[in-house]
């Protein structure tokens, strides 16, 4: 694995000892009395002094100050040490102070041990047991110290080129936002068309930005840039590797149906702007360093009879709807006419297809429930609602709720014009939905509600048409979950690594989250999402590698029999695997690490019968030690009559 | 069961310049209205909304125990304007009763 | 006498501490300057699912009266170590009652960056464990 | 205002990040992890804004400070960031295609570089006031670390409640405390700025309907945020005027939020979700109290929102559709909610040990006068292209992120915190590269 | 409850005839001005629009109403034929007890007083002072108000009158915002107590203030009575509901439910009187109301002519 | 980041100078002080006795039982007391025997 740079410089195995000598500073630090008015710090100098590995014991009022510093790195530039321990505070807190120290003065900043004396002894212990167990703390760290190597990050040369897969808003503003940043993308988009579900929209909620206009300049952009190669109509057929090296194979996928008229760059309506089509023939491969997920939602499709859906003619979806609305003509009745028919009134049904109930809804074909507020389509509905009451004042519009969602910017003031313009509001309750029911009468259809805002009377709504607010459900992206191995969450949209530490993070490092993929979001929040995500995949690849923490796990080939119980302790699938090596002319299986895979969690430690596998930075070894020092007597043996004079309040011993 | 009739609202603002379509049915006016309990105005304003006319008409003595105190109108987070609401239902039946 | 044998006579109670959850959340104790018993040691670790079986049975034979492992719980950072781990303190009961060892030395809990309450509770229901067992005694039958 | 301040010093950065909160600490992390030299600027003496305040976040219900305290401190620690805490911004504008923003950093009357953290002056100091960040319910020290998980751990002096006793200061091991110290000015020069100047809890005083104050028993929701948190006042959730185990809770919805009668009538989008998180956190904390959350429509819109709605309805806590009207003083301390019972009886009264008014947001920060970026009618920052390209202000080269333009839950800010580091981080490299920016496209 | 039709019926009949809701003649309402010599000119106009005179016969006929409240009967009797004979004209200002219409008075001349030791001058004119219209307006008689507003409006602007002062709160909103609205008729309106620069140390005394709703919500003036009082040294007890948030007496009742009316005022009263103040308001329907629902409450008139006693 | 080079005491010159520039603040400081001093001596008083819940203490203090509550929150904070169990929807507080330089306000 050449571009896989795991360099230990010792180049020792995990086990043994390692092939300096180990040659131990240790500094304790008084914290202004902090520290030393209940550890007898001046005694634990004297004890530490005396362990076997230590070379020097010093003591600073303050350690993280600049002279405290200085006097480690003098000790390391002299020789007179190799490995430091530092007693105080919090490792949170100067850590990285002390490991940075180190670096300056030429030592490798990983042979460093940690000993927390104020958070865990001196704020919380008193007297001589604090004393006690600040000595027991520091021996342990010390005992830890004797057994570490020198460790420097994995650094994985990382391709500069993304890949993007889907080219809705999403996948667009993630492309435009990677080759800003000078990283060569490819965006592969299963349609004929890049816009996504945007391109269905008209003038969006509740600003009234042109859907159309937006999906043109975006893909106008995508179809411009020279860093950006445009695959549509096109599948990833195949995918391996990691971060900063995945493989990436692209087929042509079967041809579905692309307007004949309309040239390549030009915007249909209703479906969005031709793209290049994956040529056919054979597949294309190439190595993208990060990957984004772009992949989009479907609309919910009712199923038949759902509020009188397929049954009749007059109901339809709310996407269908507002594409009729976008090409009816204003007539001088100031009635909404669908083809030629007159609609007096309409009425549309909230949370088709969302926020259902087990218990109360049916599962649909796909066998599930779609429990989740589809997030977008309170808005949307409302402002479908007052596009008519506006262009079409004769025509009169119901909105049947369970909660009106109009949570983003301008929306609650859109809501409140709707109701202005006289659109009428019903709130049902889930357990008694609508009924759309066909009737013999002036109307077509009726709808009856038993509305909560009329004290749970039962209304009947005559209307010639019914509109269904269809939410979203996650696109069908089997085959790219199975490929990149990605958690699913329970309703089914990929699940991220953390909604707020990495909202747009996967476990599989180098693959990211954008857009509706993830969970039902309107363009402005996909577009975020993008950026996000574009920014974590840019930083990643435009330093030409990634650095990853040297705490992974390492393999000693001098031990490993190859049973492969590691492999199966492993939980990130791909760090660990068996590879047939050739020893003194014998075929065998030897455990192998892709460190760029590795989280070092420890796992295959554990499982281990030979002791062939352990974390660089936080072997067994090294703890089994530390549980040795903090039970040892040796500290205490020596100087255990000046101890015992210890005075039992050091608070005034230490000032 | 009851049609609903849209139109009213059209109807009703002949007689006033609030005719209760901003109201968004929380409820706060019946709660603070001091002639106390029942649903006394949101009800009035919701019928007028569906267009329920007839259930106004049947309970029209409800309007004229209204004070025009006025604090649902000062405390409607919607700026329905409900005391206004009321008053014009008033004035339409006042009306009709002058024709008759 | 003095320092010397007085966290030997309380009998050591070892923490292992998960580094982004409970270790904070020591800290975090130690900031609100309450008090806990002495013999308690907090070790620093990525995943307790580091540790094989015979870690914690060595400890307890090399002296140790009570482990506690402190992990972040069904949070963990790494997807699926909490289900390992849960399922290897299983094979350390099993292992420990083999021995002869009660197994109310070990117990395996989830504690946050700021879970101060919860973090004094498990150290002094343990504290109050190992005071009542005192060291732990292999049985000698299962030595053999 | 500006003429007579001295500006002693001056720093040059690729990007300044105004405002330390989530959205800022992660905007300035994914400026500083593309390798962008990044000044964040804070108001509050720590950098985490209200995110570190909370008890515990929706709707995976894991410890606020558990995911904030990371991002502070890789902030704080991160070789590209610079922490400027305690500041006010003076001015901010665009001078020769730079950003220039003119800062006076309040006094601490604490050496930062001596101060090591460690509370004796806290502990020394006589003096006790109400400590708003435990939403007043126990005291303070005149000097003090603001809060157990605060960054910097440095301790503040509060002088208009000092007595200049010199206790603080004769404690101090390392000598940090400083009675006499002044004002700084500086400022701070960048290539380009992110806005992310989070917002402030609307005032109930805006709501004389719900007691002004007056009522005992009646906290908003940011004072039970410190009720339920783990170093909250009480250590436990109790009722302020007697420290009674409440059994019964209200929260009131929209509280400061679609109101036109306040003047807001946005939604201010995590109320909801907040209240309900609140709710559930104290049915675990108090399991036999009845919790009844007063709401116009449950905005649960998030991801894996709806179904921890459905469970709080799952677990006992009552929904009641109907906005609580007024409350007022009732028996023994109790809080007496009118609402319009809407499906029987109309108006009703029920009363409860203890009422949370659901507080909504506002901006919490204004420009005017300070920095020529354009804000929207409801006062929050307008953005040029929320569709595509959300965080663009009207100032080209000035970016925003999270609740300064509008409000947002957590998720939400932190995701378009990254957007607004994109967006910065195009501006510098088209800076670099002399290409036209989007914004420049924009505006001709 | 009566029926509004009938009520709406007698009232505006009464109105169109005789510009008064009660069809009394105005020389038999409106004497009180005879006993105090009053300018007819000034720099404003001052106009009662008869609300305080009115309301011992408002008084009279609810007491008399009351008792057939509950009937059975009540209902379908149809109030057009049987009562006008004696609740309204001269019947009604007959069985008035004198009294009261002099406690009404007594209010006026004490307002007189107070604008007098301020200074103000203003002039009456007792022909042009007329009732407002504006319980016809309250029930939604918008016709019957419009043609009276525009009455009364043509007369006071024939006599060339451009400022207003008022005395009560129903006439104060009627002019001040009805007129310019429906009437077409625009004034400078302003309730006497906003100019009032009289001065005085009560230190000590609290009192406790109603706010009628048309002044402390509809016009904002709460502020403005707070004001008189404590320039003359008084401290003022805000009720919860207060100012903008007042809450109603029950007067406005009277005319169509008695009972109603005296239910409603029994709660404001409790809500008031919770720290045993003395209650002061500035509505003669207030004032009514309150005192019947038992409470002990003062006209601010008084209660700034007293003031002026002891300064 | 960035602080003034002056030096941590004061000369009493510029203490004095100071002292007079914040006058009615160090008033007003010492008002409250000397005031929450008096409560907190009367909380221990009445806990020195036996643990107590906030109406026990707030009968015995005289104090507001919001404020009672209110420094017990305080106290407990700074380690000098402890919550004890819950008695008739009250919990109940002791006073902790502890360093006595951890008390919130121990000195004078």
């Amino acid at each position: 694995m050449s571009d896989l740079k795991q360099t230990a410089s010792g180049g020792q195995p995990a086990s043994g000892c390692p092939a300096d000598e180990a040659r131990i500073g240790v500094y304790i630090c008084h914290c202004g009395g902090n520290i030393s008015d209940h550890v007898d710090v001046e005694a634990v100098r004297e004890r530490m002094e005396k362990m076997p590995g230590v070379t020097v014991s010093r003591t600073n009022m303050f350690m993280c100050s600049d002279p405290g510093q200085e006097s480690i790195m003098e000790d390391l530039k002299s020789g007179l040490v190799n490995r430091v321990v530092v007693a105080s505070c919090a490792p949170s807190l100067h850590e990285t102070t002390f490991r940075a120290a180190i670096a300056r003065a030429g030592g490798n900043p990983y042979q460093y041990e940690h000993a927390n004396i104020r958070e865990q002894v001196s704020w919380v212990h008193h007297g001589a047991p604090a004393t006690d167990k600040a000595t027991r703390l520091i021996s342990a760290a010390a005992g830890k110290a004797r057994l570490l190597t020198p460790l420097t990050p994995i650094r994985v040369e990382a391709q500069r080129r993304a890949l993007v897969i889907g080219g809705g808003v999403a996948g667009m503003r993630a492309a435009l936002d990677l080759a800003a940043q000078g990283v060569r993308t490819d965006l592969i988009e299963l349609s004929p068309y890049l816009g996504g579900g945007l391109a269905r929209l008209d003038k969006l909620a509740p600003h009234g930005e042109d859907a159309a206009g937006i999906v043109r300049e975006l893909a106008g952009n995508i179809l411009s840039d020279p860093l950006i190669t445009t695959h549509c109509q096109a599948r990833l057929t195949a995918f391996g590797g990691y971060v900063g090296k995945f493989s990436v194979e692209i087929s042509p996928a079967s041809r579905t149906a692309r307007a004949q008229e309309a040239a390549p760059g030009a915007f249909v309506p209703g479906k969005g702007v031709l793209g290049p089509a994956q040529a056919p023939g054979a597949p294309e491969r190439f190595d993208a360093g990060a990957v984004v997920m772009a992949t989009g939602f479907s609309s919910y499709a009712p199923q038949k009879g759902e509020y009188g859906f397929g049954d009749n003619a007059e109901a339809v979806t709310l996407p269908r709807f507002i594409e009729e609305l976008k090409n009816a003509q204003t007539a001088p009745d100031g009635m909404l006419r669908l083809g030629s028919r007159p609609v007096r009134s309409l009425a549309i049904i909230h949370c088709v297809g969302s926020r259902q109930i087990p218990g109360v809804h049916e599962e649909g074909p796909s066998g599930h429930l779609n429990e989740h507020c589809s997030r977008t389509c309170c808005a949307a509905s409302i402002n479908a609602a007052l596009t008519v009451r506006k262009t079409f004042p004769a025509t009169r519009v119901y909105e049947l709720y369970r909660d009106i969602r109009t949570y983003g910017r301008g929306q609650e003031e859109m809501y409140a014009e709707a109701s202005a313009e006289k659109v009428t509001f019903l709130r049902f309750d889930v357990e008694s939905p609508p009924e759309v029911v066909r009737v013999n009468g002036q109307y077509p259809l009726e709808v009856r509600v038993r509305d909560e805002l009329t004290f749970g009377e039962n209304l009947e709504l005559p209307v010639d048409l019914v509109v269904l607010a269809t939410g979203m459900e996650p696109a069908p992206i089997r085959d790219l979950i199975d490929m990149l191995k990605l958690p699913v969450g329970a309703d089914r949209f990929l699940l991220e690594t953390h909604p707020k530490l990495r909202p747009v993070e996967l476990p599989v490092a180098g693959v990211y989250l954008a857009g509706t993929c993830q969970a039902p979001m309107d363009a402005g929040e996909a577009a975020n999402a993008a950026s996000s995500a574009a920014a974590k995949a840019g930083a990643l690849l435009r330093r030409g590698f990634v650095e990853l923490d040297p705490f992974v796990a390492e393999v000693d080939p001098a031990r490993c029999k190859g049973t492969g119980a590691c492999v199966d302790a492993c939980l990130n699938e791909g760090a660990l695997r068996l590879q047939e090596t050739e020893i003194g002319g014998e075929k065998v299986m030897r455990a192998v690490v892709t460190p760029a895979l590795c989280l070092g969690c420890g796992a295959c430690a554990a499982v281990c019968p030979e002791g062939a596998i352990n974390v660089s930075g936080w072997t067994l070894e090294q703890y089994e030690a530390m549980v040795d020092m903090i039970l040892s007597e040796a500290a205490f043996a020596v100087t255990a009559d000046e101890s015992v004079s210890a005075s039992p309040e050091p608070a005034e011993a230490a000032v | 069961m009851s049609a609903v009739n849209p139109a009213f609202l059209d109807e009703l603002e002949a007689y006033g310049e609030n005719a209760g379509a901003l109201c968004f049915n929380c409820g706060t006016c019946a709660a603070v209205c001091p002639l106390d309990g029942g649903h006394f105005p949101r009800k009035m304003i919701r019928y007028a909304q569906i267009g329920a006319v007839d259930r106004i008409r049947e309970e029209s003595r409800e309007l004229w125990r209204c004070l025009h105190c006025g604090l649902c109108t000062q405390t409607c987070p919607r700026g329905a304007n409900p005391g206004e609401v009321i008053l014009t239902l008033k004035r339409l039946f006042a009306a009709e009763w002058r024709k008759s | 006498m003095g320092t010397r044998t007085s966290a030997k006579a309380q009998g050591t109670i070892l923490i292992l501490a998960t580094e982004s959850c409970a270790y904070p959340g020591a800290d975090s104790v130690g900031q609100a300057h309450s008090s806990y018993p002495a013999n308690a040691y907090i070790l620093k670790v990525k995943a307790p699912v580091l540790f094989p079986e015979r870690f914690y049975i060595d400890c307890f034979r090399k002296g140790v009266s009570g482990i506690i492992i402190m992990s972040c719980g069904e949070e963990c950072p790494y997807e699926g170590a909490y289900k390992a781990l849960a399922k290897r303190v299983d094979a350390i009961y099993a292992l420990m009652k083999e021995h002869g060892i009660d197994i109310r030395r070990l117990r395996l809990t989830a504690i946050c960056t700021v879970c101060n309450r919860a973090f004094l509770n498990e150290v002094n229901q343990m504290n109050a464990i190992v005071q009542e067992l005192g060291p732990p005694v292999f049985d000698q039958a299962a030595e053999a | 205002m500006d003429a007579q301040r001295e500006y002693a010093r001056e720093y040059a950065f690729d990007a300044v990040v105004i405002g330390g909160g989530i959205a800022g600490l992660q905007s300035a992390l994914d400026l500083a992890d593309q390798g962008y030299k990044t000044a964040v600027v804070e108001k509050d003496a720590s950098i985490g804004g209200k995110m570190i305040r909370l008890s515990k976040v929706f709707p995976t219900l894991d410890c606020a400070s558990c995911i904030t305290t990371p991002k502070m401190a890789a902030a704080a620690h991160h070789e590209n960031i610079t922490l400027f805490t305690y500041c006010d911004v003076n001015e901010a504008k665009r001078e020769n295609g730079r950003v220039e923003v003119r800062i006076t950093q309040r006094p601490r009357y604490v050496d930062m570089d001596k101060c090591i953290g460690c509370r004796k002056c806290e502990y020394a100091c006589p003096v006790l006031v109400p400590d708003a960040e435990q939403g007043g319910f126990s005291g303070r020290k005149a000097i003090r670390i603001p809060f157990s998980n605060a960054i910097p751990q440095k301790a503040v002096l509060d002088v208009a409640n000092c007595m200049l006793c010199g206790k603080c200061a004769s404690v101090c091991p390392t000598g940090a405390v400083v009675y006499g110290q002044k004002p700084e000015s500086f400022v701070i020069k960048a290539d380009t700025a992110v806005l992310a100047t989070g917002f402030e809890l609307n005032s109930r005083l805006d709501k004389p309907q719900y007691g002004l104050g007056q009522i005992p028993n009646v906290i908003d929701a940011m004072q039970m945020e410190r009720l339920l948190a783990p170093h909250g006042p009480y250590g436990r959730v109790l009722r302020p005027s007697d420290g009674k185990v409440p059994d019964s809770i209200a929260y009131v919805q929209c509280a400061g939020s679609r109101d036109a009668s306040m003047g807001v009538s946005y939604c201010s989008r995590v109320c909801c979700m907040y209240a309900i998180k609140q709710a559930m956190l104290l049915s675990g904390a108090l399991p036999l109290a009845d919790i009844t959350i007063y709401y116009m429509d449950i905005r649960a819109f998030g991801k894996n929102y709806e179904q921890f709605y459905q469970n709080a309805k799952a677990m006992g806590i009552e929904f009641v559709k109907a906005k609580a009207a007024w409350l007022d003083a009732g028996e023994n301390g109790s809080v007496a909610v009118r609402y319009e019972d809407q499906l029987e009886g109309g108006a009703a009264t029920r009363e409860h040990d203890l009422a949370v008014l659901s507080m909504g947001m506002l901006p919490g920060w204004s420009p005017r006068g300070v920095c020529p970026v354009d804000v929207a009618g409801d006062g929050f920052l307008k953005t040029l292209r929320p569709k595509t390209n959300p965080s663009l202000t009207t100032l080209e080269g000035v970016f925003t992120a999270g609740t300064a333009a509008g409000p947002k839950d957590i998720v939400d800010t932190i995701t378009e915190a990254g957007g607004a580091a994109m967006e910065a981080a195009k501006h510098l490299l088209s800076r670099q590269t002399g290409g036209v920016s989007l914004r420049e496209a924009d505006h001709e | 409850m009566y029926e509004p039709k009938d009520i709406i019926a007698i009232l505006a009949n009464n109105v169109r005839k005789t510009m008064s809701p009660f069809g009394i003649p105005k020389s038999m309402v409106n004497g009180w001005w005879k006993e105090e010599s009053l300018p007819r000119n000034g720099e404003t106009l001052l106009v009662t629009g008869l609300m305080y005179q009115l309301v011992p016969f408002i008084e009279t006929a609810t007491t008399w109403l009351a008792r057939y409240e509950d009937a059975k009967w009540a209902e379908y009797l149809p109030y057009s034929r049987f009562v006008p004979p004696r609740l309204s004209g001269l019947g009604l200002a007959m069985i008035t007890p004198a009294e009261a219409k002099r406690k009404a008075a007594g209010h006026l001349k004490n307002i007189v007083k107070a604008m007098r030791a301020s200074g103000r001058r203003f002039g009456y004119q007792p022909e042009l002072d007329e009732y407002s219209g504006i319980l016809l307006y309250d029930l939604g008689d918008q016709e019957g108000f419009v043609r009276h507003a525009k009455r009364v409006a043509a007369r006071l602007k024939g006599a060339g009158v451009t400022s207003i002062v008022t005395v009560d709160p129903h006439t104060t909103y009627a002019l001040k915002v009805l007129y310019p609205k429906y009437a077409d008729a625009s004034f400078e309106v302003r309730a006497y107590f906003e100019d009032l620069n009289l001065s005085g140390a009560h230190a000590g005394e609290t009192l406790s203030i109603h706010d009628p709703c048309f002044y402390g919500r509809y016009l904002e003036l709460s502020g403005a009575s707070r004001k008189a009082l404590g320039n003359l040294g008084y401290a003022c007890a805000d009720a919860r509901r207060s100012g903008l948030f007042t809450s109603c007496c029950g007067g406005p009742a009277e005319s169509i439910s008695p009972k109603l009316a005296s239910r409603i005022g029994a709660k404001r009263v409790e809500a008031l009187g919770g720290s045993g103040e003395r209650i002061v308001t500035m509505c003669p329907i207030c004032l009514h109301n309150l005192e019947k629902a038992g409470a002990d409450v003062t006209d601010l008139s008084t209660v700034l002519a007293g003031g002026l006693k002891t300064a | 980041m960035t602080n003034n080079p002056t030096n941590a005491i004061l000369s009493k010159e510029a203490l004095k100078a100071l002292r007079e520039e914040r006058k009615e603040w160090i008033a007003a400081a010492s008002a409250a002080s000397r005031e929450s001093r008096k409560a907190l001596k009367a909380v221990r008083e009445r806990l020195a006795q036996s643990s107590a819940s906030i109406p026990e203490i707030a009968a015995s203090t005289g104090l507001p039982p919001d404020k009672a509550l209110w420094l017990v929150a305080t106290m407990k904070k700074f380690g000098e007391i402890a919550e004890q169990e819950l008695d008739d929807g009250y919990y109940r507080y002791a006073l902790i025997a502890k360093d006595v330089e951890d008390a919130p306000d121990q000195a004078e």
